[in-house]
C-alpha cells in the first residue's frame, strides 16, 4: 500500500546529457511542467545527472527536503537505473522509490520534431510521477553463488578463462566439442605482430589445463542442457564416445601405430585434408588430452565388424580401447558460466569468383597456416599441390568480409594475419608476394610497425579488391598460371597479375549452430549472429542473463591479445560473483496475496520455473521468491487479481497509462 | 408513524428476476417486512412518482434499486431516489454491472429501433411508427422517456453506497445485506456485499481440478455430455468461476452448468471480461499460432462469453459508435 | 601528351552536393553513398581498360558531386550494361544503373562529343521505336551511321553483304498494328529528347 | 517434368520473339520453334508485340523503356499467359527489370499504370518471364531431353557462352557465378564441352557497330580463349552475342592478325539437331563463320538405336 | 494540446530484454521515427494484462503496440507465447467491439532489430493516421448519449 497522497514528496530530475537530450527536448520546460504535477516537491534540470555532482544534488534534496520519491528523466534504465538507486540509498531512501524514464534513446535520439519530442518527454514524466507514488520500499533478494564455474569452449579464450578461475582456487569444468583443446590458435605457426611461435606459447597452457587440480576437462563433449539461474545452474554435459577410454589410456599411441591401415588414408580434418590420418588418431601431436579416438565411418571394425583389432592388441591389458563405449552424461552444478565457443572461418567456396575448390592452388589462409607450420602436413615446406614451390603468391584480403553479399562486417584480424602470412611465405619460399587489400587496418600495439616491416621486405601492396581469379591466359606469360584481374585503385589502372598460388584471407563468422547454443544458455545474438554483450562499452563480457559471461570471438571477431584480455575479464567477473558469495536479485518477483487467492490454479501452468505451488488443501497458491524470475505472466493471468508483482504492480502500470494519455 | 427503518425497492431496466429474489425471501420476507417499513415497491404496491417526490430528502433509510439505466425516466428516478435515500444499493447484476440488458451496448439506439420497429420478422408497422419523446393529439401532449444509445450501470449515473451482485441475487444474500446494512456497523461504503474471492473457492468440484489445467478445445454445454463432479473447465467448458466473485453458493455448477459470471469480478479487477479472457487463454495448450487460433475458434462469441453481464461496467463499456 | 603546364586541381566550389542527392534518388542509384572504392567494378568490367575514368572513379566523381567530369567522360558510353560490376559489387551499388542515369543526363544536356556514335544510336533506336513500336536493325544502323560517321558504312559493307546472303539482313521496316497504344502511353509530358 | 506431360504441353508458352529474332537472329527463332515442336511444346506468338525497350533505350529514357516492356507484359496477360518466353537476353532483362522496378518502386508503378491506362491497358505484373534455357532445364528436364535424342553428336568440343544480361543481375535462368545449365543440357545429347572461363564475359553488345575497335577486341578475346581451351565451336543463348561472334570474324582477323573460322551456334540449334531437326529448319545454313565445319558436323547420319 | 493534423497516440508495452533494448539500439544508432508512441516497460510481453490494453484504449489511445522477443527467444522461455494466446483472442473480441485489427499490434522484435522498431512504429503510425482517431474517452460511452430527436 502506498502512503496517503499527501505524504508523497517527489523530486523530478531532468538530465540534459550534455546536448544529447537538451538539443532536442526542451528540458527547462519539461522541468517546469513536472513542478506543476501533484505530489512533486521539487523538479530540476541538470547537465549530467549521472555525474557525482548530479547525484549529490539528488542526495541533498532527499535529505534536506525530505523527498520520498525520485523520478529521473535521462537515458535508458539499462544504463543508469542502478546509479540513481544507489544515490537514493546513500541518502537513506529506499532505492526502489526511484523511477527512471528514458528520454534519450527513446526520445531525443530518435525524434527530430523538437516540439513533439518535448511534449513526449512531458508525457513520460507525468507517467513516472504518477507511477512512483505507488512504489513500495523493497528489499533485494540474495541468491547464493555456487563457486564452481563452467567454461564452454577450449580455444585460447576458454583455456585462459579456465586457468584464471582455477588459479584463484575455484573448481572449473571445461567443455570442448573437439577431441582436443587448443582451437584455432593451435593451427597457427606464428602469431602477429611479434612472430612468436603459437605452439610455444599455447602448448604450455594446454598442458597446464590438463594438469590443473581444479580443472575438470571434458573434450569431445557438448553441453546439452542448462537449467536454473545465476549462482545455481545445473548443467548436463554429453561426452561423445571416442572408443578409447580416457582414464585407461596412457597416450603411448601404440594403437595408432598398430592400426591395420598401414598408411593413413583418411583426410585429416585438422590439416584440412592437406594430409591423411588413420581411423584411430590424435588430431595433432600436441593434442590435449593425449588420447586417441576412433572415427566410426572409417574404422573397419565399425564398418564390417571384421577387423583383427590390432589397436586393441597393441593396447594390451590396459584395455583402453573399448568398441562398446557409449555416450556418457555428466551433470554438474555451477554458479556461473563462461561461454567461449569461438567462431568459424568463412567458407571460401561462397566467393565463387576466386575459384576456391575449382583451382587446386587457391588456398584459404588457414590451410596456409598449416602449410607453413613446422609440424604441419609438409613439415613447414610450402609447396603447391603438385609439390613445386610457388614463385609468386597472391594474398587476397576481405574474403567474406565487408561484403553485402556474404558478411558485411570487417573481421578485424585478416589484414594482420595476411601480413604475417606474406612474411612467412616470403621467408619460406622467397616467392614474390602480392597483398590485395581494400583498406589496410593495423590498429594495435606494434601493428603499424609490422606493416612497415613488410613494406620494407619488398612485398607488393595493391590497393584494390580482386575481381576474379581465372586460368584464362592472354599470352605466354600467363600460361598455366592463376591470373588475377584487379584495379590498382592507387594507379587507377586495371592490372592482370599471374601467380602460382592464391591465398584467400577468409573472415570470421559465427558458428552454424550459434543460435541453438544461444538458446541453450538463454543469451542474445546480434544481427550478425555473434553473441550480444550486455553493453558494448560498460558490460562487454556480461550477457543479459546474470551469471553468464562471454569470451573470445563468439562475441565478435577478435585477435589473440583481445581474446585473452576478454577471457581474463570474463573470469574476473565470475570470480567477483563468487567472491561476494551471493548476488542480489532485482526484487521484481511475483507474490500471491493469500486472502485474495481462491486457489483456481490458473497460474500454475504458466510458470516456466515451476515457482508456483498450489496447496490444494488450503486452496491457495504460493510463489517461491527466488525461483520466480519476475516475468509477470502469472500476474497478468490471475483472474481474481490475487497475484501481484513487485516493481510492476497493476496500479503502477495503470498510472503510467493514464500519465502518457492525459492531455496538457 | 412507526420508527421502523424505511426501505424502498425500485426497478429500472430489468427482467423482474431481482423482484422475485425479494419475494423468494418467503417467510423471511415476513420478518423483514415486520422489521422494516416498505415505503416504495412498484411491483407489489401502487406508488406514484409524485408520492416519492413528496417525501423529504433522505427520508428513506435504504433503497434497493435493481435494473440498468437505459432511458431518461430511469435516470431521473435513480437521481430522485438517490436524493430521497440515506443508503442506495445497486441490487443485482443489471444495476451493478449492466446485466443482460447491457449487451444492448453492442448496438445503438437507431439499430435497436430499426430491429424492433421495422426489421424484426414479427413486426407489423406499416406506418413505420417510431417512439417519439413527445406526442401531441388534440392539444394534449404525452411525453415518453428518451432512449439512450448506452445502457449504463446505476453507479454510472448516481453515487451508489453498496452493491449486491447476482442475476438474481440469492435471497440469502439479500437477507444478509438487509441485516448488515441496518445494524450499527455497516460495511465500508462502496463495498460489494459478497465475498471478495473467486468462485473456485466454494466450488464443489474443485478437488477434481487437475494440478496443471490445460485445454485443447472449448466445448459448449448444449453440445456436451457434462460429467457431474468433474471440474467443468477441465472438461473444456468455458466456466468463469475462477474469474467470478463467490457468494452464489455455486448454484449453476451444482446444476451442472458452467459459471457465466453474473457475480462480476473481485474488487481487484477492473475489467471482468479481460481478466477472464486472460486467465482462460493461459490454459491453452499450444505454442503455435495456427493451433492457438484453432482452439480459440471454439469460443464462438468472445464478448457474449466474457461480458455476458458486465459490458456497460467494462473498461470500453460498449461497441464503438460510428462517429 | 598533355601540355606540361596543364593545371590539375579540383576546387570545392565545383562540387554539387545537391546533384549527388538527385542521382541517389533515382531508382537503383540509392546506394552510391555506400561505395568503399574497392575497385571490384573496374576489375570485373571488360571495358574498364578502354575507359578514361574507371567505373570506380566515376562513382567517386558522383559521390563528390563533380558533375561535369562525370557526364563528359567516355566511361559512361563504353559501358555495355553487362551488369558484371553490379553483380560483383560488395556494397550492392547498382553501378550499371548509375551509368544509365549519367548517360540519360548527358544526352538530355548534350554533354557528349559531337557525332559520337553511341548516343546517336540510342536516339535513333528511341525514335524508330516510338514511331513504329519495333526497331529494324538495318535501318537503325544505317541512320546511326549517317548521322554520326558515314565512313562506318564502308566498314560494314562486308558484314552487311554476308548477312544479306544468309538472309539475316531484313530490309523490311517492322511496325506494330496498334502503334497508337504506345503513342498514348507516351502522351504524358516527358522530358524532351533530341 | 517430362516434355510429353499433357499438363505442360497443354499449358504451352506464349512466345515473345523480340526484334532481333526477326532479323540477324532469325536462325535462333527457326531453331527454337523447331526444337519446341520436336518436344511437343506448342509456342503461341504474342500478338502485336512491340520492342522491349532494351539497353540503348534505357540510356535515353528509362521511364519510356519501362512503358514498352509494360505493354508487352500487359498484352501477355491479356492473351492469357502465365509464362512468357523471351529468348533474347536483352528482352529477357528488360522485362524482368520492368517487373522488378514496378514492384520495388511505388512511383514507377504509378507512372507505368497511369500510362498504360491512357492506352486502355492494365498491368498485371504476375506474368512469369522465362528463357528457353531455363524452360528446357526445369520444365522439360534433362531426362526428357536425353530420351528424346535421336542423333549422335558427330561434332567436336564446344564452349558454352552465356554472355551477360541473361545471368545478371537477375539469377532466374542460372547462377551468375559460373552458370552450367547449358553444359548440362548439351551433355545430355552427347556434346563434349570445354571449361570456359569467359562464359559470362560481355561481348560488347552494340559496340561492334559503334566503337568497332573495342567491340572487335572483346570478341577476339572470347574466340581466342575458346580456341585455346580446344573448343571448335561456341554455343550461345543470345542473338546479339551470336551475331557479334559470328559476323565479325573477318574484321577480327584484320584487327588481330589471327585467323578465326569458328562456328557460333545457338544452343537451340545443337539440341534441335540432336532431337532430329533438319539443317534448314534449324537455320544452320545462316551461319557466317565456320560454314565448312558446320557442313561436316550437321549432316544426317544413322539414327537413334546406335545412340544410348 | 491541439494538433493541426491528427497525430495518433500509441501506447507501447515493450519487454525489457528484447524490444525495449531494440528501442535503445534504435536510439544509439540515431534512427529517426515518429514520436507518436510512449513506451511502458514490462519485464516480459507475458506481463501485458489485457486490462492494460483496454484501459489505454478507453483513456484515449489510438493504438496499442506490444513488443516481445521472437518465438523461441523469450528471456523467460515462453512468456511471448502466452502473450500471443491472449492477444489472438483479444484481437477478435476487439473487432467485435468495432476496433480495427491495426490498432492493437503484437510484434516480435529482438534486441538486435533497432531498425525494425523504426519500421514498425512508422508503419503503425501511418496505419492509424489512415484509420483516423479512436478517441474512445471523448465520444464513446458518453455520460448520457443524446436522446432520439425527430
Amino acid at each position: 500500500m502506498s502512503e496517503h497522497k499527501s505524504d508523497i514528496r517527489t523530486g523530478v530530475y531532468v538530465c540534459h546529457c550534455g546536448t544529447n537530450i537538451a538539443s532536442v527536448v526542451d528540458v527547462r520546460e519539461a522541468a517546469r511542467h513536472a513542478a506543476s504535477l501533484p505530489g512533486v516537491e521539487i523538479s530540476r534540470e541538470y547537465k549530467y545527472l549521472c555525474s557525482e555532482p548530479g547525484q549529490a544534488l539528488i542526495r541533498q534534496d532527499i535529505l534536506e527536503r525530505g523527498l520520498n520519491r525520485i523520478v529521473v528523466a535521462a537515458c535508458s534504465p539499462h544504463l543508469h537505473e542502478e546509479t540513481f538507486r544507489t544515490a537514493a540509498a546513500a541518502a537513506q531512501l529506499n532505492p526502489f522509490h526511484v523511477q527512471m524514464i528514458n528520454i534519450r534513446e527513446h526520445n531525443s535520439w530518435v525524434h527530430e520534431d523538437k516540439a513533439r519530442a518535448s511534449r513526449k518527454a512531458e508525457k513520460l514524466i507525468r507517467a513516472a510521477v504518477r507511477r512512483v507514488a505507488h512504489h513500495k520500499p523493497l528489499e533485494r533478494v540474495r541468491v547464493p553463488i555456487n563457486p564452481a564455474v563452467l567454461v564452454v569452449g577450449g580455444g585460447i579464450a576458454g583455456i585462459h578463462a579456465a586457468l584464471t578461475v582455477a588459479n584463484a582456487g575455484r573448481q572449473v569444468y571445461l567443455v570442448e566439442r573437439e577431441p582436443s583443446i587448443g582451437g584455432h590458435m593451435a593451427m597457427f605457426d606464428k602469431t602477429f605482430p611479434t612472430l612468436d611461435c603459437a605452439a610455444c606459447i599455447l602448448t604450455p597452457k594446454m598442458s597446464a589445463v590438463k594438469a590443473h587440480p581444479n580443472i575438470k576437462l571434458w573434450t569431445h563433449s557438448d553441453v546439452t542442457d542448462v537449467q536454473g539461474y545465476v549462482g545455481n545452474y545445473r548443467v548436463k554435459v554429453t561426452r561423445w564416445p571416442r572408443m578409447v577410454r580416457e582414464e585407461l589410456c596412457s597416450g603411448c599411441l601404440e594403437c595408432v601405430a598398430a592400426c591395420v591401415f598401414k598408411e593413413a588414408k583418411v583426410p585429416d580434418e585438422f590439416n584440412f585434408g592437406l594430409s591423411k590420418r588413420k581411423p584411430i588418431y590424435i588430431p595433432f601431436p600436441q593434442a590435449v588430452p593425449q588420447v586417441p579416438l576412433i572415427d566410426m565411418e572409417n574404422c573397419i571394425q565399425f564398418r564390417t565388424g571384421k577387423c583383427k583389432k590390432a589397436c586393441a592388441q597393441a593396447c594390451g591389458d590396459r584395455k583402453a580401447i573399448d568398441f562398446q563405449q557409449g555416450e556418457e552424461i555428466k551433470e554438474v552444478d555451477v554458479g556461473t558460466i563462461i561461454v567461449a565457443t569461438g567462431s568459424k572461418t568463412f567458407d571460401a567456396e561462397r566467393a565463387a569468383y576466386y575459384g576456391y575448390g575449382t583451382y587446386p592452388n587457391v588456398y584459404t589462409s588457414l590451410e596456409i597456416e598449416r602449410l607453413v607450420n613446422a609440424c604441419g602436413p609438409t613439415a613447414g615446406r610450402v609447396v603447391l599441390r603438385n609439390g613445386e614451390t610457388p614463385k609468386s603468391v597472391a594474398i587476397i584480403h576481405c574474403v567474406g568480409s565487408r561484403d553485402e553479399n556474404t558478411n558485411r562486417w570487417c573481421s578485424r584480424v585478416c589484414c594482420m594475419y595476411s601480413l604475417k602470412l606474406a612474411h612467412l611465405l616470403k621467408e619460406h619460399t622467397g616467392a614474390e608476394v602480392f597483398n590485395f587489400y581494400i583498406d589496410m587496418r593495423t590498429p594495435g600495439k606494434g601493428f603499424e610497425e609490422f606493416y612497415q616491416k613488410l613494406l620494407n621486405e619488398g612485398v607488393h601492396f595493391v590497393r584494390g579488391r580482386v575481381a576474379e581469379v581465372t586460368e584464362w591466359a592472354l599470352d605466354q606469360s600467363e600460361e598455366g598460371k592463376l591470373v588475377l584481374r584487379v584495379e590498382d585503385t592507387l594507379l587507377g589502372l586495371v592490372r592482370r597479375i599471374p601467380v602460382d598460388m592464391v591465398v584467400l584471407s577468409v573472415g570470421m563468422e559465427p558458428h552454424a549452430d550459434a543460435s541453438e547454443v544461444r538458446r541453450l544458455f538463454n543469451i542474445t545474438c546480434s544481427s550478425e549472429g555473434f553473441f550480444l554483450e550486455r553493453h558494448p562499452k560498460l558490460a562487454p563480457v556480461n550477457t543479459f542473463t546474470d551469471g553468464i559471461f562471454l569470451a573470445g570471438s563468439c562475441q565478435g571477431p577478435k585477435d589473440i591479445p583481445d581474446t585473452v584480455a576478454q577471457a581474463g575479464a570474463a573470469a574476473a567477473e565470475a570470480l567477483a560473483l563468487i567472491g561476494a558469495g551471493y548476488m542480489e536479485q532485482e526484487p521484481n518477483a511475483a507474490y500471491v496475496v493469500e486472502d485474495h487467492c481462491s486457489g483456481c490454479g490458473a497460474c500454475s501452468a504458466l510458470c516456466p520455473y515451476s515457482a508456483i505451488t498450489l496447496d490444494a488443501g488450503a486452496r491457495r497458491s504460493s510463489i517461491h521468491p527466488v525461483l520466480c524470475k519476475g516475468c509477470g505472466t502469472c500476474v497478468a493471468a490471475c483472474p481474481s487479481g490475487a497475484i501481484r508483482q513487485n516493481l510492476f504492480e497493476d496500479e503502477q502500470i495503470f498510472e503510467e497509462i493514464t500519465g502518457v494519455l492525459t492531455h496538457g | 408513524m412507526s420508527n421502523r427503518p424505511k426501505v424502498a425497492f425500485y426497478w429500472c431496466a430489468s427482467c423482474g428476476g431481482c423482484e422475485e429474489a425479494v419475494v423468494d425471501l418467503a417467510e423471511v420476507l415476513l420478518d423483514v417486512a415486520a422489521a422494516v417499513e416498505i415505503v416504495l415497491w412498484p411491483v407489489a404496491l401502487d406508488f406514484k412518482r409524485h408520492d416519492v417526490e413528496a417525501m423529504p430528502d433522505g427520508s428513506i433509510d435504504l433503497t434497493f434499486l435493481n435494473g440498468a439505466i437505459r432511458t431518461t425516466e430511469q435516470e431521473e428516478m435513480a437521481v430522485l431516489l438517490r436524493r430521497k435515500s440515506k443508503l442506495l444499493v445497486a441490487f443485482g447484476a443489471c444495476a451493478q454491472l449492466g446485466g443482460i440488458p447491457g449487451l444492448a451496448n453492442l448496438w445503438d439506439r437507431r439499430s435497436i429501433f430499426d430491429a424492433v420497429y421495422a426489421d424484426a420478422p414479427s413486426t407489423v408497422n406499416p406506418e413505420g411508427v417510431r417512439p417519439e419523446t413527445e406526442f401531441r393529439e388534440k392539444g394534449r401532449a404525452v411525453e415518453l422517456p428518451g432512449f439512450y444509445d448506452d445502457v449504463k450501470t446505476l453507479a454510472q449515473v448516481v453515487d451508489v453506497d453498496y452493491l449486491v451482485p447476482g442475476c438474481p441475487p440469492t435471497p440469502a444474500l439479500l437477507a444478509s445485506a438487509v441485516e448488515a446494512l441496518l445494524n450499527d456497523h455497516p460495511p465500508p461504503r462502496g463495498s460489494v456485499l459478497a465475498p471478495d474471492r473467486a468462485l473456485c473457492e466454494d466450488c464443489p468440484r474443485r478437488e477434481s481440478k487437475p494440478e496443471t489445467l490445460l485445454v485443447a478445445e472449448f466445448r459448449r454445454p448444449h453440445l456436451t455430455m457434462i460429467e457431474e463432479e468433474k471440474c467443468l473447465l477441465s472438461q473444456g467448458l468455458l466456466c468463469l468461476g475462477m474469474a467470478t466473485r463467490a457468494g452464489c453458493g455455486a448454484a449453476c455448477i451444482r446444476g451442472n452448468m458452467p459459471c457465466s459470471g453474473c457475480f462480476g469480478p473481485t474488487s481487484r479487477v477492473k475489467d471482468h471480461g479481460a481478466k477472464a479472457l486472460s486467465a482462460v487463454t493461459s490454459l491453452i495448450d499450444s505454442g503455435n499460432q495456427e493451433e492457438i487460433d484453432r482452439i480459440l475458434a471454439t469460443i464462438p462469441d468472445p464478448v457474449g462469453s466474457f461480458y455476458r453481464y458486465g459490458l456497460p461496467a467494462s473498461l470500453l463499456r460498449r461497441k464503438r459508435l460510428e462517429t | 601528351m598533355q601540355a606540361l603546364t596543364l593545371r590539375k586541381m579540383k576546387f570545392q566550389r565545383e562540387a554539387l552536393p545537391q546533384w549527388v542527392e538527385q542521382i541517389s534518388d533515382i531508382p537503383g542509384c540509392e546506394r552510391v553513398y555506400s561505395c568503399i572504392q574497392c575497385g571490384t567494378c573496374s576489375g570485373t568490367c571488360p571495358l574498364s581498360i578502354y575507359m578514361d575514368f574507371t567505373p570506380r572513379r566515376v562513382i567517386a566523381l558522383v559521390r563528390e558531386g563533380f558533375r561535369t567530369e562525370a557526364l563528359t567522360c567516355q566511361t559512361i558510353w563504353l559501358c555495355a550494361s553487362c551488369y558484371a560490376c553490379t553483380a560483383h559489387c560488395p556494397q550492392n551499388v547498382h553501378i550499371t544503373e548509375v551509368m544509365y542515369s549519367l548517360k540519360r543526363e548527358a544526352i538530355r544536356h548534350r554533354m557528349y562529343p559531337p557525332r559520337f556514335p553511341i548516343p546517336v544510336l540510342a536516339q535513333e533506336f528511341y525514335k524508330s521505336v516510338r514511331r513504329r513500336g519495333r526497331n529494324s536493325e538495318f535501318w537503325l544502323v544505317l541512320r546511326m551511321a549517317l548521322r554520326s560517321n558515314p565512313f562506318l558504312l564502308l566498314k560494314m559493307i562486308g558484314t552487311g553483304w554476308r548477312l544479306l546472303r544468309t538472309g539475316r539482313l531484313s530490309l523490311k521496316r517492322e511496325k506494330i498494328e496498334r502503334i497508337q497504344e504506345i503513342q498514348k502511353e507516351f502522351a504524358a509530358p516527358r522530358e524532351a529528347i533530341s | 517434368m517430362k516434355a510429353d506431360d499433357s499438363g505442360l504441353a497443354a499449358r504451352g508458352y506464349l512466345y515473345y520473339p523480340g526484334c532481333s529474332l526477326r532479323a540477324t537472329g532469325v536462325a535462333y527463332e527457326e531453331s527454337l520453334l523447331t526444337l519446341f515442336r520436336l518436344l511437343g511444346l506448342p509456342l503461341r506468338e504474342l500478338e502485336d508485340w512491340n520492342c522491349c525497350g532494351a539497353t540503348s533505350y534505357m540510356s535515353i529514357d528509362e521511364g519510356a523503356a519501362a512503358l514498352l516492356s509494360a505493354r508487352v507484359l500487359s498484352l501477355a496477360r491479356q492473351q492469357g499467359a502465365e509464362d512468357l518466353l523471351a529468348p533474347c537476353s536483352a528482352c529477357y532483362l528488360a522485362l524482368r527489370k520492368t517487373q522488378d522496378s514496378v514492384h520495388r518502386y511505388p512511383r514507377v508503378q504509378q507512372e507505368v499504370e497511369e500510362s498504360l491506362a491512357r492506352a486502355g491497358l492494365t498491368l498485371l505484373n504476375s506474368t512469369r518471364i522465362r528463357h528457353p534455357l531455363e524452360v528446357l532445364y526445369t520444365d522439360v528436364g534433362l531426362p526428357a531431353i536425353h530420351t528424346k535424342t535421336v542423333r549422335r553428336w558427330r561434332g567436336g568440343q564446344v564452349a558454352c557462352y552465356y554472355g551477360c544480361q541473361l545471368v545478371r543481375p537477375y539469377e532466374g535462368v542460372d547462377k551468375a557465378q559460373n552458370p552450367t545449365r547449358m553444359e548440362e543440357l548439351l551433355q545430355q545429347v552427347g556434346v563434349p564441352v570445354v571449361d570456359y572461363a569467359l562464359k559470362t564475359k560481355c561481348c560488347g553488345g552494340s559496340l561492334t557497330g559503334t566503337l568497332s575497335e573495342v567491340g572487335l577486341r572483346l570478341n577476339y578475346i572470347l574466340l581466342k580463349e575458346a580456341a585455346r581451351k580446344g573448343a571448335e565451336a561456341i554455343v550461345t543463348v543470345c542473338p546479339l552475342c551470336q551475331f557479334n561472334l559470328d559476323a565479325y570474324q573477318r574484321d577480327i582477323r584484320q584487327q588481330s592478325g589471327e585467323r578465326f573460322d569458328i562456328p557460333i551456334l545457338y544452343f537451340t540449334q545443337v539440341l534441335g539437331w540432336a532431337l532430329g531437326g533438319g539443317v534448314r529448319e534449324l537455320g544452320l545454313h545462316r551461319a557466317v563463320s565456320g560454314r565448312n565445319l558446320i557442313k561436316r558436323w550437321f549432316q544426317a547420319h544413322e539414327p537413334v538405336e546406335a545412340y544410348v | 494540446m491541439a494538433e493541426d493534423k491528427f497525430e495518433p497516440r500509441i501506447v507501447a508495452f515493450f519487454c525489457n530484454w528484447c524490444t525495449y533494448l531494440a528501442a535503445d539500439l534504435a536510439g544509439v544508432s540515431r534512427l529517426k521515427y515518429a514520436p507518436n508512441l510512449c513506451v511502458i516497460r514490462v519485464m516480459c510481453s507475458g506481463r501485458v494484462d489485457p486490462q492494460f490494453i483496454l484501459d489505454a484504449l478507453a483513456k484515449g489511445a489510438d493504438g496499442v503496440l506490444i513488443g516481445g522477443c521472437h518465438p523461441g527467444d523469450c528471456h523467460y522461455q515462453e512468456g511471448n507465447y502466452k502473450a500471443l494466446r491472449r492477444f489472438r483472442l483479444l484481437q477478435r473480441m476487439l473487432e467485435d467491439l468495432g476496433i480495427e485489427r491495426q490498432r492493437v499490434r503484437l510484434e516480435w522484435i529482438s534486441a538486435a532489430e533497432g531498425s525494425r522498431v523504426r519500421s514498425v512504429v512508422n508503419s503503425m503510425t501511418e496505419d492509424l493516421r489512415a484509420l483516423g482517431p479512436l478517441r474512445w474517452n471523448s465520444r464513446q460511452a458518453s455520460p448520457a448519449g443524446a436522446v432520439e430527436a425527430q
